[in-house]
């Protein structure tokens, strides 16, 4: 009898083991050929400590190709076409980004990546997506992600080759008596980039790196990295990329042990975090990848969006997700100038075609000499500052070249 | 001896095998590979399971194994298959060392340090220039003439592993393993080194976690630490709990059935934690011995009414 | 010298909210013998609900002190129901099954991560500030609601320690945990004893949230952060001892001072992970574990 | 009896404190061939105690330790069970959730490491059958009746043939019949095996049938040694035994 039932619940296992494989297979073959309005792929954290980006992004995205579509679409040789984004959690790591990216390509047959966010995902997606011929935006920031090798990757966001140099000389002329600064960053691919090119820019414009150091995310206690800031008393610090939350309580923490100086945070994205944890100790806080929302400058649309974002996310937009708005803006610009829904084709005419950025200014690729190959999308730098609790826009360094 | 009767799932790898071939070049390949190598953790987790120890570390070895394999191939351009192999020995190597230092006091002690050591590795690559630092490795590719092959080879190397560790299993090593965990201190008087086969039994699993990860770098051809956190171990044992604890069958059960649903789970964002969180809590309450328990009471339970039946016939 | 001091008082600040974690922790352990990794989430919980409640209360015209006592103490509830549910649902049949238990509270841990994120939403708050101004303690600085923190830190852990030591329920708890047959040979009510030292635990990682919430960013993730930090002090201290649980939060705190003053706190935390392995060399069951 | 050959086992002045309390002291004892010695006591007496001394569980305080001739003070159990000195516990002393066949298959793994599958397996059921348990190879260890699981208990240690077996307490919880097979599967193996066995029990009728020579403890003091009869007509015995005895 026992072993009766051994055996049959052996087979019973075999069909068992079959159906759910079937099952399997039958998830990538059902969706393996693509569909008819343009799908656009993100691959975006939607979980863990950077879900707030990934959902901003979606968000994004979807705003725009409801512009478009409002606008009347795309139009092809005759045939209007809108875009369709599809979202998925790329969890922040290269695993699950090459899973996505293997959902995205493979299974929906995704052309276009509206936007990629992380650099190891954003790495994962590459070596799948370039092999495959499919066009990539991204806002990863290593400067080994574009160039020649890969003609099908767009930056879609200023990266801290574009905003740093420009952000620092003008703190440095701001604050001419600044002779030291300590820098801090996060230790990840973003913190790390951003170190290297903010040392290089900080000697530039002559002022001593007196400490450069990483902290771990999920630190949960910031007395210590205050008191290691503050140790050689530097007339700036510099908490480089930063997350906002995280920024606003290092610099409470700074405030209590009676540092006072120049603030930064190079590509600090919003004021939201940073204020409601910093408090006061936040004021004059400079950022380099913030948007003000309430500058003269500012236009009734981005108002508009803003608010609309911010009931959605419950926070401003910041620099990272707009990216997600102008790429599609500048994809539309180049299947119109291509005429065409060829990946390669498109990349072939993205260069050369301007666009009509979020900011408000008209847009254009660039960065040759940075990168070998005009991948870098060409946007204002906006300096902002923290007065009174508000994010003030202090000036905009337009793209040069 | 009927211990060697052959099990039910190697039926089952040659259907996966032909399958691999059928989709090859798909997406439904991909998938195939990605529930192989989760297969693999689950059935290399258990295996640490049978002495009664709960390996956490093993996102810690499947990272030296990945990383192994990308230093290999990127730097050192070591052949593809010597690659995979060094990467498994490397993990099984420092798996001796640490094992020696936790496995003495084992239960909760070796548990935690595992979740330390895991950690502590992540970080360590993120702070190592050679290895990428934090945004990892890239351009792992297996040789270019490999690639319609590269699927088909990993579940062939995968279902071998399962099928070593099941032999094992069954062999007196097995009984050793076993009796560890039942009663150290009996198995001690009979003149069993426990310490010693412990470590043997972890060395083992933590070879088969570092295959794992060689084979997870040549498929996603990428690396960050990132992927190697405990995470990873999480879904491990959500596949062995879902899956059934008891067999082998149950871990290769538990990775289809999660893998699969997680496919579809990719847009859910917050919401596959929630959902692998449900699935292991409810396999752990109310299915104890998973999937593989589920569909032999069923049997059972038919088997019974049947015979219930004839009797009133 | 001054800098020292500084650096000491930073160790028992940060250490002040590391202990009431640790010692719920060790708690469970030595009552039920379970690692219980979804404990951050009875913190994480209380945590939230301050700072959702409290802006809303202070909004409402309550003073600030007030309105924080108020949410303080249902976030203290709602971290117990949260115990309690996972206790009645889950633990309360996993006694003394180690490896079962763990599982469970891994998935709990899932499921709660996403539970928070869905409800709570990534964005990170913090909440009115209740004391103004920093105070010097011997030329160290500290906030005013620092000190607090730790005050009321040095209350609970006192108080937890006179519940032990004197009362009939912690007579009870420390005879079960030294040996569980023993004390129900001398007529200890298992069940119950385990439950209301389940419920214990549970309160003081609410009482823990409770007190972190206006000093710290609080996310649905900061469960996660402390818990980590939580087990390796226990670990050290030896699982299930009161007074190990202690030393052993003092040690990580220790090394994250002065460690992450004088190496950074990448490497600090670093080397909080390979000290605790270092440790075991030396102490394979910790400080005081007898387990 | 056979005094003048050397001792298998021999304790000298042992000692065992744990912290302030003194478990263990001034134990001197002897187990020599093919002898079966048994130690008593009331409960408390330390015997417990002695016997993790004797198997390296506990390792002494004071004192020195000789299996087989050789220094075994402070030797890790493993080491002291390869000397051929394996014991039994007095509570769960078997792997319940394997099958008999696989406990007493546990016994040999060591003994007969390096040798062929067929010769572990034929001691196995040459173990069984001499225990009687042939009949429950298969069955699942844990789930047998109490005095079943006693005499697996024995079969694991005896399948690795100790040249000393220890057992702690094995009639405890047999019914008569029971008990008196298990004696009769003591006598075979020493009988046949010339397997010296140190027993610890409180059934004295059955310990004064069955031992060569017995220790008696008190409060962690050896208070006599000797025969069995001789014992029997100690005073200082008597006065904390006897009465016990009768009421047996």
């Amino acid at each position: 009898m026992k072993n009766l039932t051994n055996n049959k619940m052996q087979l019973l296992s075999n069909l068992t083991f079959s159906c759910l494989l079937t099952l399997g297979v039958a998830a990538g073959a059902v969706a393996d050929e693509s569909s008819k309005p343009i799908k656009v792929g993100l691959s975006v954290p939607m979980s863990g400590a950077a879900a707030l980006w990934g959902q901003g992004a979606d968000w994004m995205c979807k705003k725009a190709s409801e512009e478009i579509r409002d606008s009347g679409g795309v139009v092809v040789d005759g045939t209007t076409y809108n875009y369709e984004c599809i979202t998925y959690d790329n969890k922040y790591n290269a695993a699950e980004g090459a899973k996505v990216a293997r959902a995205l390509l493979q299974r929906e047959g995704v052309e276009f990546i509206g936007g990629s966010l992380g650099t190891a995902p954003v790495r994962a997606l590459q070596s799948l997506s370039e092999r495959m011929g499919v066009l990539i935006f991204t806002t990863a920031w290593g400067d080994q992600i574009k160039g020649p090798d890969y003609p099908l990757t767009f930056t879609q966001m200023n990266t801290p080759h574009e905003i740093l140099e420009p952000l620092i000389s003008y703190v440095s002329e701001a604050h001419p008596e600044a002779e030291s600064v300590a820098i801090l960053n996060p230790n990840d691919a973003t913190g790390q980039q951003t170190e290297a090119v903010s040392t290089k820019a900080w000697g530039k414009v002559g002022l001593e790196v007196v400490s450069s150091d990483f902290y771990e995310r999920g630190t949960t206690e910031y007395q210590p990295i205050a008191l290691r800031l503050a140790r050689h008393d530097p007339d700036v610090i510099d908490l480089g990329a930063t997350p906002p939350a995280e920024a606003g309580a290092i610099f409470k923490e700074l405030d209590v042990i009676g540092w006072d100086g120049v603030k930064l945070v190079e590509v600090g994205t919003g004021a939201d975090g940073l204020t409601a944890i910093g408090g006061d100790s936040v004021e004059g806080v400079y950022m380099g990848a913030a948007v003000a929302f309430n500058g003269p400058s500012v236009t009734d649309h981005q108002k508009r969006v803003n608010e609309e974002a911010r009931e959605d996310l419950g926070e401003s937009l910041n620099t990272v997700q707009i990216g997600f708005y102008d790429s599609l803006f500048a994809l539309k610009a180049a299947m119109e100038k291509s005429q065409s829904i060829e990946p390669k084709k498109v990349a072939e005419a993205l260069p050369s075609v301007t666009f009509q950025s979020f900011y408000g200014n008209t847009a254009r690729f660039g960065g040759e000499e940075t990168y070998g190959s005009p991948q870098q999308m060409m946007l204002p730098v906006i300096v902002t500052r923290i007065e009174q609790g508000e994010l003030v826009e202090l000036g905009r360094i337009n793209p040069t070249e | 001896m009927a211990n060697y009767q052959i099990p039910s799932w190697v039926i089952f790898s040659i259907f996966a095998v032909l399958a691999s071939q059928y989709f090859s070049g798909s997406h439904s390949a991909s998938i195939l590979n990605s529930i192989a190598i989760a297969a693999l953790l689950a059935g290399s987790l258990r295996f640490v399971m049978l002495i009664g120890e709960l390996n956490f570390a093993i996102a810690a070895f499947v990272g030296i194994g990945a990383y192994s394999a990308g230093v290999a191939t990127t730097m050192l351009d070591i052949s593809f298959f010597l690659a995979i192999l060094t990467s498994g020995v490397a993990a099984s190597l420092i798996s001796m060392v640490f094992g020696s230092i936790t496995l003495r006091s084992g239960g909760p002690y070796f548990l935690l340090i595992g979740f330390a050591f895991t950690e502590a590795m992540r970080i360590v690559y993120s702070k190592t220039d050679v290895l990428g630092q934090t945004s990892g490795m890239v351009g792992i590719f297996p040789p270019i003439e490999f690639d319609d092959w590269l699927s088909l080879f990993v579940i062939i190397i995968c279902l071998g592993l399962l099928f070593l560790m099941y032999v094992i299993e069954k062999s007196q090593f097995g009984t050793i393993f076993k009796s560890i965990r039942d009663n150290s201190d009996v198995t001690r008087t009979v003149g069993i080194n426990v310490l010693y086969w412990k470590v043997v039994c972890f060395a083992i699993a933590s070879f088969c976690a570092g295959i794992a990860g060689a084979l997870q770098a040549f498929v996603n051809n990428v690396i960050s630490p990132g992927d190697f956190g405990y995470l990873l171990a999480v879904f491990a044992l959500a596949y062995v709990k879902v899956g059934g604890e008891s067999s082998i069958a149950g871990s290769i059960l538990g990775a289809i059935f999660l893998v699969v649903l997680s496919e579809f789970a990719l847009a859910l964002g917050a919401g596959e934690h929630i959902f692998y969180g449900a699935a292991i809590v409810i396999a752990v309450l109310f299915m104890r011995e998973g999937i593989v328990g589920l569909v032999s009471s069923t049997i059972s339970w038919i088997t019974k009414t049947r015979a219930s039946k004839e009797e009133r016939v | 010298m001054e800098l020292v001091f500084q650096l000491l008082i930073t160790t028992l600040q940060i250490s002040a909210v590391y202990i009431l974690f640790s010692l719920g922790l060790t708690l469970i352990f030595g009552v039920m013998q379970i690692v219980n990794f979804a404990h951050g989430h009875y913190f994480a919980i209380s945590a939230l609900v301050v700072v959702y409640l409290m802006p809303w209360l202070v909004e409402a015209g309550f003073p600030a002190s007030a309105a924080y006592i108020l949410s303080g103490l249902i976030g203290i509830a709602a971290a117990v129901l949260v115990g309690l549910a996972t206790y009645q649902f889950g633990f309360r049949h996993f006694q003394r099954d180690m490896v079962g238990s763990f599982i469970l509270s891994v998935g709990f841990v899932l499921l709660f991560d996403g539970l928070f994120l869905e409800s709570f939403g990534g964005a990170s708050r913090s909440v009115p500030s209740i004391v103004e101004g920093t105070v010097s303690v011997f030329g160290a600085a500290i906030t005013g609601q620092r000190l607090l923190l730790c005050f009321a830190a040095i209350l609970t852990a006192f108080a937890l320690y006179l519940v032990l030591m004197k009362s009939k329920l912690g007579s009870a708890l420390r005879a079960v945990s030294i040996d569980q047959e023993a004390a129900m040979l001398q007529g200890v009510p298992y069940n119950k004893i385990a439950f209301s030292g389940f419920l214990l635990a549970a309160g003081l990682a609410g009482i823990a949230g409770a007190l972190i919430a206006p000093v710290s960013i609080v996310t649905p993730a900061i469960g996660a952060d402390y818990i980590v930090k939580g087990f390796i002090a226990v670990i050290i201290g030896g699982l299930g001892s009161i007074p190990g649980a202690v030393i052993g939060a003092l040690f990580v705190a220790f090394v994250e001072a002065f460690g992450g003053y004088y190496y950074g706190a990448s490497t600090a935390t670093l080397a909080i992970f390979f000290l605790v392995i270092a440790f075991l060399l030396f102490k394979p069951k910790g400080l005081f574990g007898n387990g | 009896m056979n005094s003048e050959q050397t001792p298998l086992l021999s304790g000298r002045q042992l000692e065992r404190r744990f912290g302030g309390l003194l478990a263990v002291s001034e134990l001197d004892i002897d187990l020599y061939p093919g002898e079966i010695l048994g130690l008593i006591g009331p409960n408390g007496a330390g015997k417990s105690t002695t016997f993790n001394l004797l198997s390296g569980f506990y390792p002494p305080t004071g004192g020195e330790l000789y299996v087989m001739g050789e220094r075994c003070t402070g030797k890790s159990p493993t080491k002291i069970s390869r000397k051929g000195l394996v014991r039994t516990f007095q509570h769960g002393s078997l792997m319940p959730s394997m099958s008999v066949r696989d406990n007493i298959l546990l016994g040999t793994m060591h003994q007969l490491s390096g040798r062929r599958r067929i010769e572990r397996i034929a001691r196995t059921e040459e173990t069984a059958e001499m225990l009687g348990l042939s009949a429950f190879l298969e069955e699942v260890a844990g789930v047998l009746p109490h005095g079943l699981q006693r005499l697996v208990s024995i079969g694991i240690a005896f399948a690795s043939r100790p040249k000393i077996l220890c057992l702690d307490e094995p009639l405890t919880g047999l019914n008569h019949t029971e008990a008196s097979s298990a004696l009769h599967v003591f006598e075979r193996i020493r009988g046949e095996f010339g397997c010296s066995i140190l027993l610890v029990e409180h059934n004295m009728k059955a310990v004064m049938k069955i031992c060569d020579r017995m220790v008696v403890l008190h409060h962690g003091k050896p208070i006599a040694a000797g025969r069995a009869e001789d014992i029997q007509s100690n005073e200082e015995v008597i006065s904390i035994y006897l009465g016990r005895l009768d009421d047996e």
